[in-house]
């Protein structure tokens, strides 16, 4: 047990050190977000009346598609590189292997996203109380797009079109954290209470928690099968 | 039978182009994907049919490397 | 009863049955198909709220209903490609998938045109036809997969994993979507209220989804077969049952 | 005559349609070195995959001290060390932090340790700079230099002599003889004329293609 968690977090800080080594893979998603954030006010209104409704609708439909983006490098480079196949072959089971990356995945994209929420939902006009569940419901959803994503980017992984293919095998699963994002945010809007569907999106997370890296791994085992 | 005449029956109460054009999409659909699997199919009988006739020379022998330049020069 | 189970995954043995099951399935699919869309069509009582519109759910029910049992299937055999490893259970995934797709697709047209009449719009975003979509890509998904993957095992493997992760999301996806449309729309006609339906109307609804689960048995049997020639066209017995016109 | 470590029985592997090598079975006695050999394309990486529990595609049995290695797995992996084509090297990391990392997940090794190694593969001096800066045969050098800490009794090496210069060939020769001597077994794949004292050999690539392969 002792060794197994200290191999997580060996796994997680590698992960983390050789991302803060090249800043660039770091900053794209985070811009991405902003751009996306910003094509609604230019390409659709920037009044206040289509902005505040829409704001948690469309910051989380932006942070869903950066972490997508982001999803691509989470096995490629180690893939590449060997160290999947390093990783595949410790003696610790390869589902927490897999959780420790896809910790260190969301604490590299998801949280920063979260930490940059409040600036662009002040810019897209939501008041303070939205502001704050819209950064909760992100702090809750994003490690599950995290967790899920990993799945699609093990199973896509060596292949040469896996930018579409991961959108499209990936978004449809994504769709009840962004249902239950944006509206738990709505529903703060209205006033409403709020605690239930939190605690709906912590059960998705729990659930994401223990099944995802089990489904991830037996991926990873099968894209390395073929390689 | 529900309908008085066969208008009645082609019209449906004004519902007729939604119910017909339904209809003829799903058969339609529905039968482009069967021929296309039964097309499939006797393709692949016919490419196989015609691999067991032919003898088969791929891998028989191992074409062995010998690195030889290549003549360009007669163009 | 291992032995049951071996000759199951054998494609030889596979082929054999489902020639002999084939007939039947198109026959008889055929027959009660027809049959019970003629009667919908034709006989059975016009609804009373929505008029003869209603009469599309002859073919809308029984493809969304197949659409949806497809995808289940799909999920138990990819429960058995991942298990025992047994390669029929690949051919079938890989087999239906675009039978099931298809079907999703005829069972979101003929809502969105059985909607026009109905809600006087083409297309509406109520539970039952976004749940609808949602499979929809799930199968394109799985389909898209299958396709880029080369190797054989690997492929079978990775799209029984997509397939698994997806049948347990469905659940999830259904309930969200449902809580979405009370949300956005709390109160609107739903196609899956179901009125009071007449026994008229009901049994040939019963017959088209029989008939209609049949005739997928005979187009998964015959693309099956196909994919089983493809996979085994270097054995022994596939050579001999092609050279002897054992294929007609 | 001691226990066989590793067992394969009727290992059969296609690709594409094409078998690459059937029937095989061979056992790894311990304080062995086996040589798998074959022309490109032949399947020597595609076995020592199968062999390192990498590739599950192939058919066939793999015994870890007679058992199934699916059941005794995390003994498998505890005691077997297996260097690819792709060593795992980060570019980011220096070769230090490399060897920290790979070595973590089974037990790890002091730092005093990983020093002396990289500098007895001749990266002394080297520690602490990105690998990326490092020539292709230095970063090699990086991931032979978990074979000078390593203690699990079977090595899986393919390719281990590409990109290392005659010097660095002929001391890596002398460290395998070493490990077999005592007594660690050792399966590889090299192109180079590999001179070992009693080697076991197996070779791949000689089977005919028959038309019909398998019938069932």
């Amino acid at each position: 047990m002792g060794s197994d968690l200290s191999a997580m977090k060996a796994v997680m800080l590698r992960d983390i050190k050789t991302s803060l080594r090249q800043p660039q893979d770091l900053l794209n998603p985070l811009l991405f977000f902003i751009l996306v954030v910003m094509l609604f006010p230019l390409g659709v209104s920037p009044e206040v009346e289509f902005l505040q409704p829409a704001g948690g609708g469309i910051l989380w439909v932006a942070a869903l598609l950066s972490v997508l983006l982001s999803l691509d490098h989470l096995f490629r480079h180690d893939f590449d590189d060997g160290t999947l196949e390093q990783l595949m072959l410790q003696p610790q089971p390869l589902f927490l292997l897999v959780l420790a990356k896809s910790i260190a995945h969301w604490l590299l994209t998801g949280l920063p996203l979260v930490v940059l929420t409040p600036l662009l939902a002040v810019m897209v006009h939501l008041e303070g109380n939205s502001i704050g569940v819209l950064c909760l419901t992100l702090l809750i959803g994003t490690p599950v797009l995290s967790l899920i994503g990993a799945i699609g980017a093990a199973l896509t992984l060596g292949l040469r079109s896996a930018g579409v293919l991961l959108s499209l095998m990936i978004i449809p699963l994504y769709i009840p954290v962004l249902i239950f994002g944006t509206g738990t945010v709505m529903a703060a809007a209205e006033g409403a209470a709020v605690a239930g569907q939190l605690a709906l999106m912590g059960a998705f997370l729990a659930l994401a928690l223990t099944l995802a890296p089990f489904a991830a791994a037996a991926a990873l085992r099968i894209s390395l099968s073929n390689g | 039978m529900a309908f008085d005449s066969l208008e009645a029956f082609i019209t449906m109460g004004g519902h007729g182009p939604y119910v017909w054009s339904c209809y003829f999409v799903f058969f339609a659909l529905s039968l482009v994907l069967i021929q296309w699997s039964r097309v499939h199919r006797r393709f692949v009988l016919r490419t196989l049919a015609r691999g067991y006739a032919e003898p088969d020379t791929a891998g028989t022998s191992r074409a062995s490397a010998d690195f030889a330049r290549v003549d360009t020069s007669d163009h | 009863m291992w032995q049951i189970f071996h000759k199951l995954g054998s494609p030889k043995w596979f082929y054999g049955i489902a020639s002999r099951l084939m007939p039947w399935l198109l026959w008889v699919g055929v027959a009660l198909f027809i049959a019970g869309v003629i009667w919908g069509l034709a006989f059975a009582p016009p609804e009373r709220l929505q008029g003869n519109s209603y009469r599309i759910i002859y073919i809308h029910v029984p493809a969304a209903f197949l659409a949806q049992s497809v995808y289940v299937m799909m999920a138990v055999a990819a429960v058995v490609t991942l298990v025992w490893r047994m390669k029929l259970a690949d051919v079938f995934v890989k087999s239906v998938a675009p039978i099931g797709a298809l079907l999703t697709f005829l069972a979101l047209f003929t809502g969105a045109v059985w909607g026009k009449p109905t809600w006087g719009t083409w297309w509406v975003w109520d539970a039952r036809l976004t749940s609808m979509l949602i499979l929809m890509l799930l199968y394109a998904g799985a389909i898209a997969l299958g396709r880029a993957i080369q190797d054989e095992k690997s492929s079978a493997r990775a799209v029984a994993v997509l397939v698994l992760v997806g049948v347990v999301n469905i659940p999830i996806i259904q309930y969200s979507v449902e809580w979405w449309n009370t949300l956005h729309q709390p109160s609107t006609f739903k196609l899956t209220e179901k009125p009071k339906m007449a026994s008229e109307m009901w049994v040939p609804l019963l017959m088209a989804i029989l008939g209609l689960y049949m005739l997928f048995g005979w187009l998964a049997c015959l693309r099956m077969q196909t994919e089983v020639l493809v996979r085994e066209g270097r054995t022994r017995w596939v050579k001999e049952l092609i050279q002897q016109g054992g294929t007609r | 005559m001691s226990e066989p470590l590793l067992q394969a029985v009727n290992l059969h592997c296609e690709r594409d349609h094409r078998t690459l090598f059937r029937d095989l079975s061979f056992s790894i006695l311990p304080a062995t070195l086996t040589r798998v050999e074959g022309p490109n394309g032949s399947g020597k990486t595609t076995l020592l995959r199968v062999l390192a529990g990498l590739n599950d595609n192939a058919d066939g049995q793999v015994l870890w001290h007679g058992e199934d290695r699916g059941a005794s797995r995390e003994s498998f992996l505890r005691n077997t060390l297996y260097i690819g084509h792709r060593p795992g090297i980060k570019a980011m990391l220096t070769p230090l932090e490399n060897l920290q990392a790979l070595t973590a997940g089974r037990g790890g090794c002091p730092d005093s340790a990983l020093r002396q190694a990289l500098a007895g593969t001749g990266l002394s001096g080297f520690e602490d700079i990105p690998c990326r800066r490092l020539s292709a045969g230095q970063q090699r050098r990086v991931a032979l230099a978990r074979l000078l800490v390593a203690d699990e009794p079977l090595w899986i090496l393919d390719e281990i002599f590409t990109a290392i210069d005659a010097q660095g060939v002929e001391a890596l020769e002398r460290l395998l003889v070493q490990r077999v001597a005592e007594g660690g077994s050792i399966i590889l794949t090299t192109h180079h004329d590999l001179r070992v004292p009693g080697m076991e050999r197996i070779r791949l690539g000689d089977s005919d293609h028959e038309e019909v392969s398998h019938g069932l």
